[in-house]
């Protein structure tokens, strides 16, 4: 490799490349900039001084809205959403494996969540909630909500996994005495678990991002992005970036965290 | 897996136990499935089933009337305003979807051919999605400090002289929709595409230039038609998403713009739930009929 | 009295405040949970969410549109201890005696019920209202002085093609009819019976006319809320638009020029109030009495005042007020001293007069409130295929 | 360790769908013993061998492992442990966990089960590897701990599908070396599925021949070599040029053949029903030159010369037979080459040239 | 077709980062020659013969297509035609025009080139086959159309990078031949890489065994066969015992030599330098019996016993000797079986213990 010439396409598409970062990464430097902004700057460049003024200002009370509240409900929600999303797409995968009736239903069924309009979705569970009597929340409906987004992911995740996963290694588990339980607690879970974790990641990610699911069944209080989208109608100041800045951060944060394990998992694989 | 698929019959003398391994292997499925199916049916189907009975229904400014009238469809299917809606949201749609998979087969292409060492590609891959798993709603938004009449771009070309007034069409127009939804989506391109182009085996890339393909009809004759499962997957997924849309459309407009998801949010807000469900069960049918038409083209179990 | 209960309120940014929360914690012991959406949520949430709150914040249009559907419950009048204090605008529709009655859905005619069990209201005043007014005032267009050019006087001005491009109106459909039916009349080109409740025909030739100027390119963008209002004017992006006096405000303690113009047209007014839950009983909704009756005693309404809007119990607002306070935002006259925001930021200078003058000058030169229409769900059709051409 | 057991399958099948995989096939293995199943891609051995592990349901019929029968036990509780193909290691976790795994799961402590591990992984040599993964290990290292893996729950039988297809030719030969001593150490039951004639020659005791889920024959491998049962075991096993033809005169003990428009043939043995015949002609016993009698030699056209080291194997054509191949030292060979196109005369003693069964003959 | 061209490597090297994988090889291909490389995995033969296609640049030195230098050419322009192992046959693209690929990329029109394209099927008998997708197809198949897809472009040298592993055993040996006979009736110049000996033994007119990137031989295989340059290739090719130990005598045109701890040997040839010498003795002269004179045999134990049809292959150590192979004629052997553990004389003659060379020496 060392010293071979690149060709001229590899130039050209590297520049696109790069263009193409600047294109993702530059908004999202821009409001991280102008949340550095002094006391009296506003929601444009130029910068009005430079200060760490909106991040503590984050921190207060501030004059609507309640985005400590809301961060902390959104990530309750992403959990719960990642635990089942997790669990659920598991047990779906397991089932795939076996032919039942009604499994190719089940399957486009899935497909289907995926396709169909979250904004319909958030209408049909509104509207069905408010029907039957059931107060929305962001635990009960919008839980649910979110969960027709995730958990369509989850499976066709672990549908490609179990796609690649080879039966001798549970054979061989039967083979030598493992019950179905043992099967699946020492050879399947282990085998699997950096894909789980992808999913929970997965699930997390999209919970904690969701918006249009969250808007007819988030009920009473709401959630981060529900807030952020609210503070965009009623903030005028930086700490609207700050905001946006911190949450960027936060999911950094998160993606790092995951990669971590799996990267860990997976030395620990090749290791011991 | 076999086990399932065994038929009873070709077992007479088979004792009563072996049997119930198979029923319990039977039973386990359905089990691991139900939590699925329960959380689709009622999360998903009900919802569906109740928008189509209150698309039927009756209403006034405070209230729903179960009923079963046509108006809500009348109404949302004989004004001009549905159609050039429906126009304008595909219009949405075709030129994201271009852009989307333009970029998003580049840049999949460059990681994916271009890029030498596993770990590079890793690396490059994950660069291009972290992004995607932060607010979409700030990522939107991070568009107008950059793009306004006093923005980032406007003052670089009024610096560089190149223009002498602010560029207008920058902000709160159809341009900056298609920007901001590109740059929402252009990962649901890229990752299936990738995927698509990591599964091609080196050697066709080898025979074809072998053949005395020359990079062009490397690319046409053989990357892309291999690549055709990966940007299905990506289309789906890009039109189902500009299709639903309406913060980005609603926002990056300035409001000025509509598309098929706004106007049911606008028919929400202002409580006309039967009519937000006339067109939703529009939309949706509009959507799985696109959808459907993909996946004509590609069979996603085996791409998975 | 300190109160373990917890209310549930939620409404438009404009009077959600956290400061209000805070005091009420302090005075009454009781724990407001608050909510600040736009206004289309706020009445969509009224409406198919009744069990989400304890306490509406809403404006009037949206409790004609909230209240027939049972969701909330009339207030006693003889438990509301300011009951008398309350701006007669609210109660007769009259400012003062002499006044006219505003077009539109003026507070006064959807604030009473017949009943504790009605949800019709009621044409003249009742021991049961369906909200308790809160806030109200008059809007008219904000201009950038420094980028016009030019004095605006009417608000056929937001039409002048040399502002094409950046203009803007609010895209609240029971408001924004409101913005246009004062523009259409002030253009000469159309009178209404009442503007407040069009005709099929009236509400045609207004939509047309906004979409023949949407077309034009005569607009930058539509709003929604109070701030993207601040945004826009802030921004430059638009130079006149339909405002709110706390809004030309906020422009202009950035130190950016703004006026809050008025017009020879007069006003477009709304107002605002709380309405209960339905569902609120016994010591819940002993607790929501406890808590309007502290609203209107005085130290809300000057926190309102404050920002730039107007209480609907003056009189007691008053005992919370500095005598320059109440001079400079409540009887337009030159600010003695610096007027302070709630944070201690300086608001105003010394010196400084209030655009559109005195209370009774803004409140008096009502045109007409944002309304409900007969045509209500027409015009709401028509709206969205303006916003959509 | 556990002593061998025998296995009997008796009229067993498999049953796909509406595909039958195994066609009610009988076989005893003798305890002890090391039988290759040896077929063409998709005969139906590894269906077998899976149907004797547990690891597939048998359709009809009835399988013992000495004294039991065992239909109807889960694969642990057979007595049989199996070696998989590609080893099924799991990736997990490392070489004296693998091997240990089946006393976990038994619930034996953890310092006896590493224990007893280490002393398997002794056994095939692989103690100084105990604690890497499998990633990281040769595929003949992998080998070797699988089999310890199976070994450690004290097998009557092991059973092995396809175990060297996954190593170079070269370690292959250096590794079933190995496997055969240790079966012969272990003592217990070997059933090796393989589709490599070599591979089952070197090792078997017993050699059983499928094709198309039927067995062909079921032998020690020189009755195989030397007295196939079949046209497709002739043929299959590569050593035997096979002749059709119409029988055109019987004899004691001895037919000949006439090939369609081409020669004819002697052959010992009975002829079968009908009035066809196979024949098979062992390929290392052809020499060059012409037959001292008719009907035990022609003369056909080389098409082909395959050098292999010490011997070189002609392929010819002639007398109506296509594809005639002879195998010749290559001393001799080279002292009279023969090149491609040349006519040559071959030719083959009696004894050499036998008659083929029929299957269900 | 076009004629055959010779290919010369001079020096060529292929350094990946770090690491040379290819150590300066040079070697001259004849033109209408079948070439094998030989080696074990890792040796470099896929590189090799990567490098003469073009699809991998050269570190340094020099390729030559018969009188063109082509080292900077990219594939197409080179005269070559590559098959590659699993035959990356376009999985879109239907037989025919899998084939007619190339001729499509020179803008050849479709009436055209698909007449062409089934010309060229018909030459692999293929043709039957030609709106199938590949998938449709079964190993041999597919390896045909690779093969009438690498011809159609006339090369004057084709390149096959194992193209007979995806096989089964029993198609291997058929498919063999008709390489075989293809290069015969074409002419051309064909580089086949294998890790198998039987095959390159079979199919090459020159063998180049290949080992760490360096060629240990490069010979007519009854050369490599017969003289082994080295100890590995004489291990490699697995029909040598390889006896190594110190040079104890030198007489004329004959060494002796002492193994460690064991016997005296002696073999025909020069001595290397260093004092201590590899001898090789072919395993299929070895018979079973006391040696006439010293130095020419051993008395060893038996360890194993396989066999392998027309003979059998007895293994035994002794007189310092590890894993000494016979292959003994079947006849012999069963006349006087032998088992594991026995003690039995091994002999051979004189001219069938020769003395390997070290490389570089
Ligand atoms: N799970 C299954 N469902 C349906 N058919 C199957 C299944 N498993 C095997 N078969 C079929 O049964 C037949 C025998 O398969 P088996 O795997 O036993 O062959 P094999 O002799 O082991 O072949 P190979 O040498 O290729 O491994 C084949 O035709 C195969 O296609
Ligand atoms: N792209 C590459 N980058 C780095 N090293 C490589 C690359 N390709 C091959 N190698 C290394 O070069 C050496 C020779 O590889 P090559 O593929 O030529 O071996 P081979 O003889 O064909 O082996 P096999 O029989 O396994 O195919 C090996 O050690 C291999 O790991
Ligand atoms: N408490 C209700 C406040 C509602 C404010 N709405 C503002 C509308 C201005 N036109
Ligand atoms: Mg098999
Ligand atoms: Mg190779």
């Amino acid at each position: 490799m060392a010293g071979e010439r690149r060709s001229v396409t590899f130039w050209i598409l590297a520049v696109f490349f790069g263009l193409f970062l600047v294109f993702l990464y530059g908004p999202l430097s821009a409001i991280l900039i102008l949340s550095f902004q002094g006391p009296s700057g506003g929601l444009t460049f130029p910068l009005n001084g430079v200060s760490l003024h909106w991040f503590r200002n984050l921190t207060e009370q501030q004059a609507v809205g309640d985005f400590g509240g809301s961060f902390r409900r959104s990530f309750t929600l992403g959990l719960m959403v990642m635990v089942v999303t997790v669990v659920v797409s598991l047990l779906a995968g397991l089932a795939f494996r076996r032919r039942f009736v009604g499994a190719t239903p089940l399957f486009y069924l899935a497909v289907a969540s995926l396709v169909v309009p979250s904004i319909i979705i958030s209408l049909g569970i509104g509207v069905m909630f408010q029907q039957v009597g059931i107060r929305p929340s962001w635990y009960g409906s919008a839980f649910g909500a979110h969960l027709t987004w995730t958990l369509p992911f989850g499976v066709l995740i672990m549908f490609a996994v179990f796609n690649r996963f080879s039966p001798a290694y549970e054979e061989a588990a039967r083979d030598l005495g493992a019950s179905p339980w043992q099967t699946f607690r020492h050879v399947l879970l282990p085998m699997i678990a950096p894909m789980l974790v992808g999913v929970g990641l997965f699930g997390f990610t999209l919970s904690y991002d969701e918006f249009a699911r969250s808007l007819m069944t988030a009920g009473t209080y709401n959630t981060l992005p529900l807030e952020i989208y609210g503070m965009t109608t009623n903030v005028t100041t930086p700490v609207l970036y700050a905001l946006g800045t911190v949450t960027t951060l936060f999911s950094f944060l998160v993606i790092s965290l995951t990669l971590g394990i799996i990267v860990w998992l997976g030395r620990r694989r090749a290791r011991g | 897996m076999a086990i399932a698929v065994e038929q009873p019959a070709a077992s007479p003398a088979r004792p009563a136990g072996a049997r119930l391994v198979s029923v319990l292997g039977r039973l386990a499925a359905y089990l691991q499935a139900a939590p699925l199916a329960l959380i689709l049916g009622v999360f998903l189907l009900a919802p569906i089933l109740m928008i189509v009975a209150v698309s039927f229904w009756d209403y006034d400014f405070a209230r729903l009337y179960p009923d079963f009238v046509l108006t809500n469809y009348a109404e949302t299917l004989g004004s001009w305003v549905t159609w050039r809606t429906y126009l304008n949201t595909l219009k949405y749609a075709a030129i994201v979807w271009a852009l989307t998979l333009f970029i998003g087969f580049w840049v999949a292409y460059f990681i994916a051919f271009h890029v030498r060492t596993a770990t590079m590609q890793t690396v490059l891959f994950l660069v291009c999605t972290v992004p995607f798993l932060t607010s979409n709603i700030i990522r939107m938004i991070s568009w107008i400090p950059v793009l306004g009449r006093n923005g980032l771009v406007n003052a670089t070309l009024i610096e560089m002289g190149l223009v002498s007034a602010p560029v207008e069409w920058l902000l709160y127009s159809d341009f900056a929709v298609v920007l901001a939804m590109v740059h929402l989506y252009t990962l649901f391109m890229v990752t299936p595409i990738f995927n698509t182009l990591m599964r091609i085996d080196r050697a066709l890339i080898e025979a074809a230039r072998d053949a005395g393909a020359n990079g062009c009809q490397v690319l046409w004759n053989v990357v892309l038609p291999l690549a055709k499962p990966g940007m299905a997957i990506g289309t789906i997924f890009v039109v189902t998403l500009v299709m639903a849309d309406f913060i980005t459309v609603q926002v990056m407009s300035g409001g000025q713009s509509a598309s098929v998801a706004l106007m049911m949010r606008n028919q929400m807000s202002l409580l006309q739930y039967p009519a937000a469900a006339a067109n939703a069960v529009v939309l949706l049918v509009l959507v799985l009929l696109m959808v459907a038409g993909i996946l004509r083209v590609v069979d996603i179990r085996k791409e998975l | 009295a300190q109160n373990p209960i917890t209310l549930r309120q939620f409404g438009t940014g404009v009077s959600n405040l956290n400061a209000i929360a805070e005091k009420c914690k302090e005075d009454l012991g009781i724990t407001l949970e608050m909510t600040a959406t736009d206004s289309d949520a706020a009445a969509q949430r009224a409406v198919t969410q009744p069990d989400s709150y304890d306490i509406a914040d809403i404006e009037y249009w949206i409790a004609k549109k909230v209240f027939p559907a049972g969701v909330l419950q009339p207030m006693d009048v003889s438990r509301l201890t300011y009951f008398d204090k309350i701006v007669p605008l609210f109660i007769t529709g009259k400012l003062t005696p002499d006044s006219v009655i505003a077009q539109g859905t003026a507070p006064h005619t959807v604030g009473f019920v017949e009943g504790p069990d009605s949800t019709t209201f009621a044409k003249a005043p009742t021991g049961w209202l369906t909200m308790v007014p809160t806030i109200y005032n008059a809007d008219t267009l904000g201009i950038r002085p420094d980028l016009v050019g030019r004095p605006i006087t009417t608000w056929a001005d937001i039409m002048d093609p040399a502002f094409r491009g950046k203009t803007s109106i609010l895209n609240i459909p029971s408001i924004g009819i409101m913005d246009a039916a004062m523009i259409m009349e002030a253009s000469g080109e159309l009178t209404y019976a009442d503007k407040g409740n069009m005709t099929r025909a009236e509400i045609d030739k207004t939509i047309d006319f906004l979409i023949a100027a949407k077309r034009a390119g005569q607009f930058r963008a539509f709003w929604k809320s109070f701030d993207e209002s601040v945004n826009l004017m802030a921004s430059g992006e638009v130079i006149i638009q339909s405002m709110w006096s706390p809004a030309v405000a906020a422009v202009r303690s950035r130190g950016i020029p703004c006026v809050y113009q008025p017009l020879k047209e007069g006003y477009r007014a709304w107002g605002g109030g709380i309405g209960l839950a339905k569902h609120l009983s016994g010591a819940k909704l002993d607790a929501a009495y406890e808590y309007i009756n502290w609203y209107l005693s005085g130290w809300v309404g000057a926190y309102l005042n404050r920002q730039g809007y107007y209480s609907a119990a003056m009189e007691t607002a008053k005992k919370h007020m500095s005598d320059d306070e109440w001079g400079f935002w409540v009887e337009g006259k030159p600010a003695k001293g610096d007027i302070l925001a709630p944070d201690g930021k300086v608001m105003e200078k010394a010196g400084a007069v209030r655009d559109g003058g005195s209370f009774e000058e803004r409140m008096g030169k009502v045109a007409c409130w944002n309304s409900v229409m007969d045509e209500d769900r027409y015009m709401v059709r028509r709206w969205n295929e303006f916003i959509a051409a | 360790m556990s002593k061998a057991a025998a296995i009997d399958i008796a009229a067993v099948s498999k049953i796909y769908g509406t595909m039958t995989a195994v066609h009610a096939i009988s076989l005893k293995i003798p305890a002890g013993s090391y039988c290759c199943l040896l077929g063409p891609s998709g005969c139906g051995k590894s269906t077998t061998l899976r149907m004797i592990a547990g690891h597939e349901r048998i359709s009809s019929g009835d399988i013992r492992l000495g004294n039991t029968v065992v239909t109807d036990l889960p694969p642990a509780r057979r007595g049989t442990a199996m070696m998989f193909q590609s080893y099924a290691l799991f990736p997990h976790l490392d070489v004296v966990d693998n091997v240990a795994f089946s006393l976990k799961m038994k619930g034996v402590a953890k310092e006896e089960r590493r224990a007893r591990a280490l002393d398997l992984l002794k056994l095939v040599q692989m103690d100084t590897y105990a604690d890497r993964r499998p990633a990281q290990l040769s595929g003949g290292q992998q080998q070797r701990v699988a089999l310890a893996r199976a070994l450690i729950t004290d097998p009557e039988a092991l059973l092995l599908d396809e175990p060297l297809s996954a190593l170079d030719p070269f370690l292959k030969v250096r590794v079933r070396a190995e496997l055969k001593k240790l079966q012969n150490e272990l003592g217990i039951t070997f059933v090796h599925v393989t589709h490599s004639q070599e591979e089952a020659m070197a090792l078997a005791d017993l050699i059983v021949v499928m094709n198309e889920g039927r067995i062909e024959q079921a032998a020690h491998p020189r009755t195989i070599f030397e007295r196939p049962a079949t046209a497709f075991v002739a043929r299959f096993m590569g050593d035997h040029n096979v002749i059709s033809g119409r029988v055109a005169d019987v004899r004691d003990g001895a037919v000949t053949v006439e090939v369609a428009g081409g020669g004819r043939f002697d052959a010992l043995g009975r002829p079968p029903e009908g009035g066809q015949a196979d024949i098979a002609v062992r390929t290392d016993r052809v020499r060059l030159g012409e037959a001292p009698v008719p009907g035990l030699g022609f003369t056909g056209i080389v098409t082909n010369v395959e050098y292999r080291g010490a011997s070189v194997k002609l392929t010819a054509s002639g007398a109506g037979i296509e594809d005639f191949t002879a195998i010749v030292g290559d001393g001799p060979f080279f002292a009279r080459p023969v090149t491609v196109g040349e006519a040559v005369p071959f030719a083959w003693r009696a004894e050499d040239a036998i008659v083929l069964g029929r299957l269900g003959s």
